[in-house]
């Protein structure tokens, strides 16, 4: 499986904090398996992707295998 | 002396300066920040979110660039993470140097960055729930100060 | 909350810090430098005079001014005078405000002007005797930043 | 009498914290009853002169009565 993990109002659009998928993942498969809001939120540039704690720059070119875990970034807030 | 951490717990500040001051001999100056939650109206509680594998690793890289762009003797930079009430601290930034300007630009540095470009989340919960909290303008001025 | 003083004897910033920060309810951001005697090759001790008519009043001055540039809950301003011995502090400003620009620029500027256009004299004492200490370049450089 | 204090170097080439004058005293007095290197020095613009805590703008204006307390002061030190 892999694990996809939501921050901040990315949690909020997805309902939950994470989510459990089957591997292996590419950008289709992730975008078809999120609910729409959050899919549809994956388009926007500010909205970054890491895979395993490293952020990837390509988000097409997203490739997870079994025990991979992928974060769903959305732009930092503070202040 | 470098000492970098994200707290799931309350602090007191005043605990982490001293030893950190014991710890830099010598040092000539020492500049700390503290923030705390504000008592803004209607505010109950703060939540700060943060992602294990990018918000440390990002907070020590922020502690190197710092070491690099000022003569410092030591960084204390303690961020507090979950959930909090106003009145509490957030941030603790303290610096030591041999000369106040490297301690008190270095505490301006590392708090513009944690600010608004480090892996945190935050959100305040009112009377009608909860509301993400958007960095400010004057968040992304100060931070483009250092870019020049 | 304002609290001004000359110390005559050693002093603990956090016996200083923590009531002040208590004082400030409601702050968003303390920040505080505090300058320890430098452990300079050589030096035994540190001699810092003042006259009392001058030192004190101007210190006052230059906590109106900071009250007037920047938006301010509180501000500490205590300063050491006397002998004093390396690794003793010698000088602690500490700014509480809501905004953390304010308290950080508030605590620079009380210090550029404390270090360099403040009463006092300062000298050491060395081997061959006594030296008088005159501002470094930096001083006066740093002190310039703020008369834009 | 009148007390004339002397800070920071100005206190090394007077030889003492301070002195006591006869009242009333004007610069020329006060020049004339200083050591030569204070008089000497007190020509310099940077040295300023205070009365009872007072700076003034005019040296040579300098008029201090029975009570009063001059201040010698050199440049601030520090750093």
């Amino acid at each position: 499986m892999v694990t996809v993990v939501f921050l901040g109002k990315l949690a909020d659009l997805a309902g939950a904090p994470s989510l459990q998928l089957p591997a292996p993942l590419g950008w289709e498969g992730l975008k078809a398996a999120l609910p729409p809001a959050v899919a549809e939120a994956l388009a926007d540039p500010r909205n970054r992707v890491a895979v395993n704690g490293a952020l990837i720059a390509d988000k097409p070119g997203l490739q997870a295998a079994a025990g991979d875990e992928i974060a769903l970034l959305p732009p930092v807030s503070g202040g | 002396m470098r000492d970098i951490r994200l707290l799931p717990h309350m602090f007191i500040p005043g605990t982490l300066i001293g030893p950190f001051t014991q710890a830099n001999p010598g040092l000539g100056g020492v500049c700390t920040f503290v923030g705390e939650v504000r008592y803004d109206e209607g505010v109950e509680a703060l939540e700060l979110t943060h992602y294990e594998p990018l918000t440390l690793p990002g907070m020590h890289e922020l502690a190197d660039r710092a070491f690099e762009r000022f003569t410092l003797m030591g960084l204390l930079m303690v961020h507090r993470v979950g959930m909090m009430r106003p009145g509490e601290p957030i941030v603790c930034v303290s610096a030591a140097a041999l000369h106040r300007r490297d301690a008190i630009d270095a505490v301006d540095f590392c708090m513009d960055h944690l600010k608004s470009a480090a892996w945190f989340w935050k959100r305040e919960k009112r009377g009608d729930g909860w509301h993400w909290i958007e960095p400010r303008t004057q968040d992304h001025a100060d931070l483009a100060r250092w870019q020049a």
